[in-house]
């Protein structure tokens, strides 16, 4: 065990919590767990910022990818190996500060939000899991380790959304989530047995090695080799990426996200908005020299899946009455942004800016999407209700609440200076530089975004005089508001970090290139979607209306998220459960275990049919005996000699 | 020279001294059931305990009469089966108004059948044979109001006369054929000639019906459902056994040289009786008819081992018998204590029986899982041994078969173990206090089936007897 | 250590049973034995531990050897290798929490636990023997009990399947018979284990021999197609039974699979295992599916059990090292947590009296405690790290992958495709019990009793030791599993 | 013409066959009876005819023949008093109405 094993606490004190508040919270923390879960997770965020400060600061170049520390949890063979460790570089020291923050806040905010739950103490708990897990996700040193915490990240989500167990809908929403992920996980898992059989490692770093120097032997098999067409390396990174299309909301596997908006609203926050959505993002950047250098072919699928989600999911986003799954579409075409920003980088240099505009704004998005959650939060607890409709003319009441929604709106709408803006910028201009076409959609992709959030932000605080019912009560108290401040500022100013002087591929710094020219146009389509915005729902209007007749076919496909929850629903009950599971589920009572029964019911039926050779008559029996007699001597004298 | 005689034919001579006291006591001025049945009891008791001394091998009368240290326990084995039976239908036999001419006809049958193991020649043998039938063809009869003990009585002997017709019609040939008679020089003679085969043939098949192999069992049912269950037992154990011993030996040490001919004729056999044994068990509702066809099955085991020609056959044989005098009584024991008490023979009766006898019902689900060879009663060292045995000749597709059938036995085996244990039964049978003696001999049997098995000095002892 | 005290100790156990006087009494026995046993199986474990780093690498330790039948040349051979004591292990913590859960069995409580403890002694002689006439012997000794529990104390159609269960077990006993009759002959009349696999059978024999001794074996460990007793079996077994029959009964199987047919017969091993894979791959896919289906918990587990058996299967198929390794720590992870799911199954059907899916819902809200435990061995049936069930599932993947060719690729996929549908039926099996709304007539129900939470607790920690620490399980098994190994590497 | 080997064997093949017969048929259980009677007699002509035809020097078929003759008159007397009982409780000697015992 080395000096570094402290970086171990950082997910072990979420852990901690957990085991305490899981195991005696109910009888001995009842209304005192929110406090204990946020100091634990209090002293995990200060680790954090300590290590990065420590990683970050110590050398003017940005240090490579390191292996803190491995313990040897499962030895497969010889050469294959669960190795439980910590791995820092530029992008998991960033994630471990995102995670905890983001986590933080959401602690102290459900402070707030959660008390008077019956199972706060749970709430909590399962908090700390959730955040245990994702932070051994990000720091794992071993493909295997991931996909270990992988799998508990998606528990820790399956019990968030389900937390409030006896409404059907979330335990749909629950169940809908893990078996999706859980479906592209089987990708994922397929994934790293293929990888790892190439490279006969999986640790990270061998891993890396291996599969990206063209002479490694490794690297040679795992390209020559080919199934239907595809190399095994190919086949690999498609297969992992599909794990990471899974957790990160990318179209197909994203319709559990808009449902798993039925979990308690800082659990949206946190987990499907900052943290564990972006897991795929993470993996592929943690993957990303093997794609780059080794398999372009495979980063272009995934520049196209992120694109095709991200203009899939703002035109969804557009008609969704419902304020968080308008956020959650929001967050889909978010990630689809950091994914194509991957998908057209390239590995070395300036022509990485893809990856660092990735990462960068994953960082950002991280800060104004969890403070949007946090606001709707806010919104939600006052209103009581989800719908736009019930909403209206609440920036009165809500004045906090207000301000830094429209922060956020502002920041994800791409308008200098926030944070938004500079992550998008760079985004943009590394898919201008590589793929036109996709320059093309994510541009459009912007204009949207900026629409869709400013009607959602009007909707909420204009548009109709609020109509209240029942008793006002005040925004919440100083622990719902003091995260909003926070996250505000982040939203506001985390644009301003030079973070290109600490990620980038290859490790070189990159200086950020914030192009007047260039920007002109997103900033410019982003304000003409604030204006269409804020003519069509500044005030309550018919406009809305029309303009959906108008557009009356595509409107209705796609506030039916273009069918595609039907499909689905159409290939597992019909398709599985009917044509799979049924007829099997038949052919096991009735043809297996009939043929286990046939051979008990015809030895009874043979028994009855010989019952009459016992016909009672003694001279029968002495012909019988005669009859045995003469057989076994014609048999024994002629026949058997 | 007499002193031999008495020492080698001592098993013979104390069955005569008792039989003899009977004879008196009965011409005498008799004797209430009450004190004569103990009486018997112990006489029967220490007949079996005396036959663990003073044994001796030699051969008597020009080799008439054999004994070996074999033959003395395969004797102690029917002794103790005697002993047992004396003690388990004590309450039939109580109140039995023919006590001693019961006895008597028992007796005889017994001092035939250790003739019939200890002959060392055909006229021997079948003397010995039909004294060891006769007497159970008049012992069939005893329950003399019931019809179906007559029926009983007249199929056995009508098919025995048959039967022993055919026997002596093989004699004959052989006779004919080899100009002997004695075992020791009828090896020698035989030579495969057709004559010979079929002279063996018909001598085979007389203990094929005295064995019920199958086609030659079917008088064994009848007469088994409707004899006295006291009778019952004796002809399914003691009879059964005496018979197994005598084929064997007569099998291994005469027809030696006619080996290949009569190795098939047991596997086809054998085969024959496991299954139609077992098909026909599956579907009785008599207690003694189901234990009749349990029993040919177990007959069918048994071949398998006597196929294997060889000293660990024998001793498998042996073995397996001292088991099945255990299991088998054991059955019938119980059986004969509800007939006794209840009158109730029917296996549907049976259901429910745990909850007012457990301790019948376990001894009777012992004794049938014995039956079925499943530990960790004796019943699955003897089954396992008889199959062991049975492979030595490396025919593993008819081990297979064997294998195979014991399938369908457990699941009759369980058919009662099911009634008893499980069913439901609104007029179960009452609770029932078995004689005294009756109890003794049931915790006997138990012991026995437990204990031959996983003491494993019993078997070393048979083989060291070879 | 002596290994007679593993099977002294029930044997005690079982005739103080029989000797006590009530009720009370016999349950204190019995606990006292169990953990008399659990106890004893860690002193093994420790003892085996020292004798390992102490530098003895005898492929069995505690060997003894007592005559028994020298006739036919039988001996009383014992001895264990890091295999066996997994096992052992196993069957302890069933067998405490078995006795533990069955505390309110009124009805004959004295022959209950009498035949549970029986049930007990064949599988650690089971374990413990190498000898092949023992070991069939401790084989078959549970065979009764197993018929009794079921019949006497089980529930729905329970004569039914208890002479199904008896009988189809019987079926694979007596193929396992003529297979090793068979090893008896041609390996030079010796039922020694170890003296066998220093015998190279001829090829014929190889061939003719494994099937009957996998099939055989296989029939007790659900070889698809030979698992129909399994459902029928389990659902309608009293709870502890259950837990037995799925947790320790069928694991017995698969170590006969592993010790007996592979080891001794490598050859035929090789010339098999194709369709020992298919069989499995099948078996665990159609198991899943079939789960899919079902509305009784009981069936659902029972189902799933063909379904997570089909993976030691496979990974003995597999032959190699890593997929024997995970097949080996398959048999236990899914002995415990199986034995687990039964426990809290029959929790469940004590209080809410109905085990069907529909009729249930919210019980998390009346029983958490309950509805806790069955969740988490939900998340342990459906692979979640951290217990048991991923870790084994996730050695035999890996060590499957090591063979390049299609066929294996396309079974270990197939194979894997089971984790989702896993995913879905105990969701919705969880999802629909312990979640969503409760219904009235449950709101009275209390909470599991201080011996149902031991109990839970008690597989709980076994599940959890597998799951977060596997390395420990993973060097207890592999010398044992490298030993098989050669013994197939001396072979081509 | 003094009769030979084969003719004595002929007679008694002979006779075997009409016990059997008479025993497959008849009836009445008294003539059953003879019928084996009958069997058993042809067995002794057999051992007589061996006897003296093949193997002269050695008595054993002689004595055969005395013994079977004698176990024959206790078999029968043991038969006739089951028959006697049969006919007790059945009213009757046909073998056909003592079938009670089947299947």
């Amino acid at each position: 065990m080395n000096s570094s094993f402290y970086i171990a606490l950082i997910p072990l004190l979420p852990l901690a919590g957990f085991i305490l508040l899981g195991l005696f919270g109910r009888s001995f923390f009842k209304n005192s767990s929110g406090i204990i879960g946020t100091l634990f997770l209090l002293a995990s965020a200060a680790l954090a910022v300590y290590v990065a400060y420590d990683y970050f600061s110590g050398s003017a170049t940005i240090r490579p990818r390191e292996i803190a520390f491995t313990y040897t949890w499962l030895q497969f063979s010889d050469t294959l190996s669960i190795d439980m460790g910590v791995l820092l570089d530029p992008i998991s020291v960033m994630m471990l500060v995102v995670v905890t923050f983001v986590s933080l806040m959401v602690h102290i905010y459900s402070l707030g939000y959660m008390k008077g739950e019956e199972r706060y103490p749970t709430y909590y708990a399962f908090l700390s899991l959730f955040t245990f897990s994702m932070l051994g996700l990000v720091m794992s040193s071993n493909l295997f380790q991931i996909y270990i915490f992988w799998e508990l990240v998606g528990v820790s989500s399956f019990l968030l959304i389900g937390f409030y167990y006896n409404k059907p809908s979330a335990v749909a929403a629950a169940k809908k989530a893990f078996i999706v992920t859980r479906f592209a996980d089987l990708g994922f898992l397929i994934g790293i047995l293929i990888l790892s059989w190439y490279s006969g490692t999986l640790d990270f770093n061998t891993l890396i090695a291996r599969m990206t120097s063209p002479e490694s032997d490794q690297l040679k098999s795992a390209i020559t080799s080919s199934f239907l067409g595809l190399s095994g390396l190919t086949w690999a990174l498609l297969l992992i990426f599909m794990g990471g299309a899974g957790k990160s909301a990318m179209f197909p596997l994203h319709i559990w996200l808009p449902d798993a908006m039925e979990g308690p609203t800082p659990v949206s926050a946190l987990i499907h908005a900052a943290t564990m959505v972006v897991a795929g993002v993470y993996l592929v950047a943690r993957l990303f020299p093997v794609f780059a250098i080794s398999d372009p072919a495979a980063l272009e699928v995934v520049a196209w899946v992120g694109a095709v989600s991200a203009v899939i999911a703002a035109v969804i986003a557009c008609t969704q009455t419902d304020i968080k799954r308008v956020l959650a579409y929001s967050t889909m075409s978010q990630i689809g942004f950091m994914m194509f920003a991957l998908g057209v980088s390239k590995y070395g240099g300036e022509t990485g800016l893809g990856y660092t505009a990735s990462m960068f704004h994953l960082f950002t998005h991280a800060m104004f999407k969890a403070l949007l959650f946090l606001g709707a939060g806010a919104v939600i607890h006052y209103v009581h209700s989800n719908e736009m409709k019930d909403m209206g003319g609440l920036r009165k009441y809500l004045p906090i609440t207000h301000i830094t929604f429209l922060v956020a709106c502002l920041a994800i709408a791409g308008i200098p200076p926030f944070a938004g803006f500079f992550s998008k910028e760079e985004i943009l201009l590394a898919a201008h530089e590589n793929s036109p076409a996709i320059y093309w959609i994510a541009l459009f992709t912007s204009g949207l975004t900026a629409f869709y959030m400013f009607r959602l932000y009007f909707s909420i605080f204009w548009n109709k005089p609020a109509h209240l019912h029942g008793e006002k009560h005040g925004e919440g108290g100083f622990a719902m508001m003091l995260p909003l401040i926070l996250l505000g500022i982040g939203a506001a100013g985390a644009g301003f970090t030079p973070f290109g002087k600490y990620v980038s591929t290859d490790g070189s710094p990159l200086e950020s290139h914030i192009d007047i020219g260039f920007s002109a146009l997103p900033v410019a389509l982003g304000v003409v979607g604030i204006v269409a915005a804020m003519w069509l729902y500044l005030k309550p209007t018919n406009r809305p209306e029309k303009l959906a007749a108008s557009l009356s076919s595509l409107y209705k496909s796609a506030y039916h998220k273009f069918y595609i929850d039907e499909l689905y629903l159409f290939i597992t009950k019909k398709v599985l459960f009917n044509l799979v599971g049924r007829p099997a589920a038949w052919f096991d009572r009735n043809v297996v275990d009939g043929l286990m029964n046939l051979t008990g019911n015809s030895t009874e039926a043979v028994s009855g049919a010989i019952k009459k050779l016992q016909s009672g008559k003694v001279q029968q029996y002495a012909i019988y005996f005669l009859g045995g007699v003469i057989v076994l001597a014609v048999l024994f004298i002629y026949v058997w000699k | 020279m007499l002193n031999d005689f008495l020492i080698l034919m001592k098993p013979e001579l104390t069955v005569t001294v008792i039989l003899f006291l009977l004879l008196f006591i009965k011409i005498g001025k008799g004797m209430k059931n009450e004190t004569l049945l103990p009486l018997i009891q112990v006489l029967l008791l220490l007949n079996f305990l005396l036959g663990f001394f003073f044994n001796k091998q030699g051969v008597l009368f020009e080799g008439l009469y054999t004994s070996t240290s074999m033959i003395v326990f395969q004797k102690n084995i029917l002794n103790l089966g005697v002993y047992l039976i004396s003690l388990l239908c004590a309450d039939w036999l109580r109140k039995t108004p023919h006590l001693p001419e019961f006895f008597m006809l028992m007796l005889s049958a017994l001092l035939g059948m250790f003739f019939m193991i200890s002959s060392g020649n055909l006229l021997m043998f079948y003397l010995s044979l039909e004294l060891a039938t006769i007497p159970v063809a008049a012992m069939a009869n005893f329950d003399l109001e019931k019809k179906i003990s007559s029926e009983a009585a007249m199929k056995m002997i009508l098919s025995s006369a048959f039967s022993s017709g055919i026997l002596l019609f093989g004699i004959s040939l052989l006779y004919g054929a080899t100009g002997t008679i004695s075992f020791a020089e009828l090896p020698a003679q035989l030579d495969g000639s057709p004559l010979q085969i079929m002279a063996f043939v018909f001598l085979f098949t007389a203990f094929a019906f005295k064995l019920s192999i199958v086609p030659f069992h079917l008088w064994t049912a009848d007469v088994y459902e409707g004899s006295p269950i006291a009778v019952t037992s004796f002809l399914s154990v003691i009879s059964k056994g005496s018979i197994a011993f005598i084929f064997i030996s007569t099998l291994y040490k005469v027809f030696q040289p006619m080996e290949a001919i009569w190795y098939n004729m047991i596997v086809v056999l054998a085969i024959a009786t496991m299954v139609i044994g077992n098909l026909f068990a599956l579907r009785q509702q008599n207690i003694k008819r189901f234990l009749a066809f349990s029993s040919i099955a177990q007959v069918g085991f048994i071949l398998v081992a006597i196929s294997s020609n060889s000293p660990a056959g024998l001793s498998a044989v042996v073995y397996f018998v001292l088991i099945y005098v255990f299991s088998n009584l054991a059955a019938f024991g119980v059986a004969s204590v509800i007939s006794e008490k209840t009158g109730r023979e029917n296996i549907d009766e049976y259901k429910g029986l745990y909850k007012t006898n457990p301790f019948l019902t376990w001894v009777l689900a012992l004794a049938l899982f014995s039956l079925a060879g499943v530990p960790p009663t004796a019943g699955f060292f003897g089954k396992l041994f008889l199959l062991t045995a049975g492979a030595t000749k490396a025919d593993y597709w008819f081990v297979t078969v064997a294998a195979l059938n014991m399938i369908i036995s457990l699941y009759y085996y369980l058919r009662i173990t099911r009634a008893m244990f499980m069913d439901k039964n609104d007029q179960p049978i009452e609770k029932l206090r078995p004689d005294p003696s009756a109890r003794l001999a049931l915790l006997i049997c138990t012991a026995g089936i437990i204990l031959t098995g996983l003491l494993s000095w019993v078997y070393d002892y048979i083989v060291k007897l070879n | 250590m002596n290994l007679l005290l593993l099977i002294g100790i029930p044997l005690v156990a079982a005739l103080a049973v029989l000797a006590s006087r009530n009720a009370k009494q016999v349950r204190w026995i019995s606990l006292t034995g169990a953990t008399a046993q659990l106890i004893a199986s860690f002193a093994l474990l420790f003892a085996f531990k020292t004798e390992r780093a102490a530098g003895n690498t005898a492929q069995m330790l505690f060997e003894q050897k007592h005559a028994l039948f020298p006739a036919w040349n039988i001996n009383f051979h014992l001895g264990v290798d890091g295999i066996s004591i997994a096992m052992i292990l196993l069957t302890s913590f069933v067998l405490v929490a078995g006795v533990l859960v069955s505390w309110n069995v009124e009805k004959m409580t004295k022959e209950f636990y009498f035949l549970l403890i029986l049930l007990a002694l064949g599988a650690y002689g089971f374990f413990i023997s190498l000898d092949l006439f023992i070991l069939f012997f401790f084989l078959e000794i549970s065979v009764i009990p197993k018929y009794l529990l079921i019949g006497i104390w089980g529930s729905g159609k329970k004569e039914y399947s208890a002479n199904k269960l008896a009988l189809m077990l019987m079926g694979g006993s007596a193929l396992i018979l003529v297979g090793m009759l068979g090893l008896y002959f041609e390996g030079g009349r010796s039922f020694d284990l170890l003296q066998l696999s220093k015998m190279s059978f001829d090829t014929t024999t190889q061939h003719i021999l494994f099937p009957l001794l996998f099939i055989g074996f296989g029939v007790f460990t659900a070889l698809f197609p030979f698992h129909t007793w399994v459902p029928d079996g389990h659902s309608s077994a009293p709870t502890a039974g259950s837990m037995f029959l799925a947790g320790i009964s069928m694991k017995l199987g698969g170590y006969g699979c592993l010790r007996v047919a592979t080891y001794l017969l490598p050859e035929g091993a090789k010339e098999y295992a194709n369709i020992i894979i298919v069989l499995s791959a099948i078996a665990i896919l159609y198991g899943a599916f079939a789960t899919m289906m079902q509305k009784d918990l009981k069936y659902i587990n029972a189902y799933s059990s063909v379904s997570h058996v089909g993976f030691s299967l496979l990974g003995i198929g597999m032959l190699t090292q890593t997929a024997m390794t995970g097949a080996v720590m398959q048999m236990v992870s899914h002995g415990v947590m199986t034995a687990l799911f039964f426990a809290v199954i029959g929790m469940i059907y004590d209080r809410t009296h109905t085990r069907m899916v529909a009729d249930m819902g919210g019980l998390m809200k009346v029983m958490p405690f309950v509805a806790t435990v069955f969740f988490i061995v939900g998340l342990c049936s459906l692979g979640l790290p951290g217990l048991s069930g991923f870790v084994a599932e996730m050695t035999v993947f890996v060590g499957s992958w090591e063979h390049a060719d299609a066929f294996h690729r396309i079974a270990t996929i197939a194979a894997a495709m089971s984790i989702v549908v896993t995913a879905v039926y105990i969701l919705r099996a969880v999802g629909q019990t312990v979640m969503g709304p409760i219904k009235n007539e449950y709101i009275q129900l209390k909470d599991a009793n201080w011996n149902e939470k031991l109990a839970a607790i008690l597989l709980l920690a076994g599940i959890l030791a597998i799951g977060i620490a596997p390395f420990w399980l993973n060097d207890l098994l592999k010398p044992g599993i490298e030993v098989i190994m050669q013994k197939l590497a001396s072979v081509n | 013409m003094e009769p030979g080997l084969y003719q004595l064997l002929f007679i008694s093949a002979a006779l075997f066959f009409i016990g059997v017969y008479g025993f497959f048929t008849r009836r009445n259980l008294i003539t059953m009876l003879m019928s084996v009677e009958l069997v058993l007699n042809s067995v002794n002509l057999n051992f007589i005819a061996f006897n003296k035809y093949l193997w002269p020097g050695r008595m054993d078929g002689l004595f055969f023949t005395i013994f079977v003759i004698a176990i024959a008159a206790a078999e029968a007397a043991v038969a006739i008093a089951i028959i006697i009982n049969l006919y007790r409780s059945h009213q009757s000697i046909d073998v056909e109405n003592a079938e009670e015992l089947k299947y």
